[in-house]
């Protein structure tokens, strides 16, 4: 019925995310969008601003790379490992490269984070929360604002929208219009991307529309917000895809002692990212060995009835 | 399996020591916000032993969870398959956590203070960081809107500090009348925290807000707990001794929760 | 593994319900507690604050039936057919019988309702949108007022958080726990459960917890918050179950000139309420010819896989 | 079917021009907010007609339906099955209306002034109503942020009034003027009414923000306009005659969108 917007993840990444955008590539551990970033750091994208709860291994890797100013966030870890020690390098004044700027930092908990990218959602100018009481986070960054209560004269607090440039969502499957379904952690990603002003999905599996129809409470992003479609199977790799594949406990802990060290670190992103074209290679690469280790038992949901209404 | 005599009392370590202490701490508690690594075993002993009704909530958005295995990261997908409900974290932090249905929180950081005010941001100032540490993530939220905040972390005269340099998660803040007031004035869920499990002891907060040893774990000594913290401890006058795991208790951890002894080393 | 909280209707509503209490009986369109307003009526609770987006012609039911003290709302309607006109005569002076209390009324937009009970499930004071302006509903209502975002100046609006005592929401299914899953139209009932202190759920079908388990992105009530759980089949009738049963627009159609007529609407409240023991009698007497007239095609909504991981 | 002369031109009710022609309205709109009765049957023939892309959103959570039949109930499960979505009344109202997604939202109400504004809450004072009307719904969330308000109701001296009784859904207040400064300031989505769809012609507004007769629908005559409306409506000097139903309109709506007449008698 409609066009279709599947390209490919080069295509997507060239058009769609520009030097200086605020990009937000959101996935709470499951679902990272690995295969793009990659893309980001392989296409040489400057300036950017990079929003994400937990900037994990994908933004240790992409700041690594080069590619941000800028880092928007509430967790800075290796998550069950340990640091982020690219992203740590670019912080800590000691560690700085000489001339090296450092990254600047804009920092919220969790739920700061969540109701950021809810207000950019709702289009409302601010959201208000019960955090933050007596912490120094208000200092530390001025967007965390008291708000008073019209109704208790209670004074909680509040934080701005977060409306992405871009917001880039993996998913288990969509359609070729982007209606986008998810099942397991659901994290932030509706939010961010109808916080966004352009979203990309990236998905293990195109499914006709018929599918996405014959379950609509499945869906959680509708094409209508969507820009473009990339389908890129095992692309959350070494995070995890609820059904599809297991999250790779061995890379996030390999990953420690490479981004402790620059110079792996960039030897790293010439083996993995700048000297491959694409995710099929990188696939490719990682071997059918073992990928076979990360492919899980099966467990249905079940089939829910909606009924034919005629 | 066998009929003949009881096995002797079995070696543990500190951490072993710390994650049974604090399971048997979640005794007749209901709906429990599990952290990753040390405070996720706690709780899942807790589970199989003091506590058979407990739920499990993950700040990831899991309700009613059942770990098939021990999940590395905190939003692993063993989490998700069989649990009771998933959520969006909007709701779970603004319809469980914020709204009180939290009756436990577990905490960790870098340093504490004699109050229970943690920092897990900085160490160093907050724009220059001797080193920078992870941030909040949900921290600062559950130790405001967890019903009770339990704190585990090793001892380390480095931080069980003086002075914290960062405070990410309120305690006690500067004693238990003030934390009172500026809770019941804000309508804060949380009571604030109400034990911290070493690798040496057992605190609980006295009536003034601050730490108090209540229990020593076995083989630990008074000198080891003051040559481990910054200011001078209180120490309880009932001072107990905290009794060993069972074989059981081990047997769990162990074989069950961690059989790589990626925490209990 | 935790207790049932498996009751009849008549002990639920006796147990749960007050006199005096404000409930909750949400439901948009989709799964209308009919059957819990009916047993209200039955047990004649009074003095009730009634809340709900559509009152719909449970409420007008209720509000006959002498429940009610108070009406919380957005939109007054028989949907699709007028005006519930049993409502309407106790709040048209013109219309009200000698001696009569004016049904007292605190009105809301849609969004306005929906944020309420958003603030009140978020333990949030105030619900900020952007409805309102330049209307003369803040006038109508002081309860809706202006609130100024600590980051643009710009000046919106908010509501309160509405905590009921009482939620009481009809699902496809739920465990014994109460652990509640729902397909089709949301509504906010989530939202309305979670607000409230008390919570009733009303299912079609009863199912093992593993049913529940299997698919754990479509539950949107955890047990945890539930009191009780009253198995009803065709408890929503005559608003309809997705998947189980249709609207029964005829139900609708006929009670306009019932509506508009007191003691018709006595009767019927006397034959289809006071004069029968529980749903299950009211389902018989409505019959199995009609009943039939309701029943959707298959329309099944396919399985996913969580995946097995041990 | 048969290859002989074309039929008659069909007669038609005045219901039926008034649908057909706020269908032709939709021609390149894109997200259309639905409401029940006349709108949704205007809406379902668009779709069938000049709009073929234009997206359904059901403000009871429903984006992309495909309804297989007419909807009695703006809430009919016939609206869930096949959808492209189904989500919570929070997020369609938050994250599809006020986040400004929504093209063109259709409104009726009892009650409408020159500037487009609307009442549909009651007649009379509000205290003392007397009639008591539905009240908002979405219609007054409508009314601010989408895009763009088609209204759709029949004419009559009681219902195109001098003054509502009560301003449910703000159209361009007192004056385009006001009315543009209000919505820029207040960060409106909404642009505000761009036209009321009448039984008897097609109005937009004018550079001052009052509606003016564009149309004259077939059958209709100035003097029933003038008659039917409590002030002296600006005419169009360049008034148009409604184009009369196709065939194939007609078909549609009586075939297939109300094939039991509810709406179109």
């Amino acid at each position: 019925m409609s066009t279709s917007k599947v390209v490919s993840m080069h295509g997507a990444v060239a058009d769609l995310v520009r030097n200086g955008d605020t990009v937000a590539i959101e996935g709470f551990t499951h679902l990272i969008g690995f295969s793009a970033g990659h893309e980001i750091i392989r296409q040489r994208k400057r300036d950017l601003v990079l929003a994400r709860m937990t900037p994990d291994v994908i933004y240790d890797q992409m700041i690594a790379g080069g590619v941000a100013r800028k880092l928007i966030f509430s967790w800075l870890g290796n998550p069950g490992v340990g640091g982020l020690n690219a992203i740590r390098r670019r912080i800590e004044p000691a560690s700085l490269a000489p001339g090296q700027t450092p990254l600047e930092i804009e920092e919220y908990s969790h739920f700061g984070m969540v109701s950021r990218y809810t207000a950019g959602a709702a289009g409302l100018p601010f959201m208000p929360l019960r955090s933050y009481f007596e912490t120094d986070l208000p200092k530390a960054n001025p967007l965390i604002r008291p708000i008073r209560s019209p109704f208790s004269d209670e004074v909680i607090y509040a934080v701005p929208p977060l409306n992405p440039d871009v917001a880039i969502i993996h998913a288990q499957r969509a359609d070729a219009s982007g209606n986008t379904q998810v099942w397991g952690l659901l994290g932030c990603q509706k939010e961010a991307a109808f916080a966004a002003d352009r979203v990309i999905i990236v998905v293990e599996e195109l499914v006709d529309e018929a599918v996405v129809r014959a379950d609509p409470n499945r869906t959680i992003i509708p094409g209508l917000i969507v820009d473009a479609v990339v389908v890129e199977p095992y692309g959350a790799h070494p995070s995890y895809v609820q059904g599809a594949y297991d999250r790779d406990n061995r890379f996030y802990l390999d990953w420690d002692p490479i981004s402790r060290d620059e110079s792996a670190v960039q030897q790293w992103l010439k083996d993995w990212v700048y000297d491959l074209p694409d995710r099929a290679a990188y696939v490719a690469k990682l071997g059918a060995e073992r990928i076979a280790t990360l492919q899980p038992g099966s467990a249905p949901s079940g089939s829910v009835d909606y009924g034919e209404y005629r | 399996m066998s009929d003949t005599a009881p096995a002797p009392a079995p070696a543990f370590s500190r951490s072993e020591m710390m994650i049974v202490a604090a399971a048997r701490e979640l005794a007749g508690q209901r709906v429990c916000f599990v952290g990753v690594g040390l405070p996720n075993i706690a709780v899942n002993l807790a589970k199989r032993t003091v506590a058979p009704e407990l739920e499990l909530v993950y700040e990831a958005g899991v309700f009613g969870a059942q770990p098939a295995r021990l999940p590395l990261s905190i939003g692993d997908p063993t989490i998700v398959t069989g649990a009771t409900a998933v959520v969006s974290m909007f709701e779970l932090f603004a319809f469980y956590l914020q709204r009180g249905l939290i009756d436990v929180g577990f905490l960790g950081a870098a340093q504490i203070d004699r109050f229970g005010n943690l920092n897990s941001t900085v160490i160093g100032p907050y724009d220059a960081p001797k080193t920078r540490l992870p941030g909040s993530g949900g921290a600062c939220e559950i130790a405001i809107n967890a019903k009770n905040v339990f704190v585990i972390m090793r001892q380390s005269a480095r931080s069980f500090v003086n002075e914290i340099d960062f405070r990410t998660s309120p305690g006690n803040l500067g004693g238990a009348q003030e934390a009172e007031a500026i809770r019941r004035a804000g309508g804060w869920n949380g009571r604030g925290p109400s034990v911290v499990v070493t690798d040496l002891g057992i605190w609980h907060f006295d009536e003034t807000g601050e730490m108090r040893l209540d229990s020593l774990h076995p083989g630990a000594t008074l000198d080891e707990v003051r040559a481990t913290i910054a200011w001078e401890p209180k120490i309880s006058p009932h001072l107990q001794a905290t009794p060993a795991p069972t074989s059981e208790e081990l047997r769990l951890v162990r074989e069950e929760l961690d059989p790589g002894g990626v925490y209990t080393k």
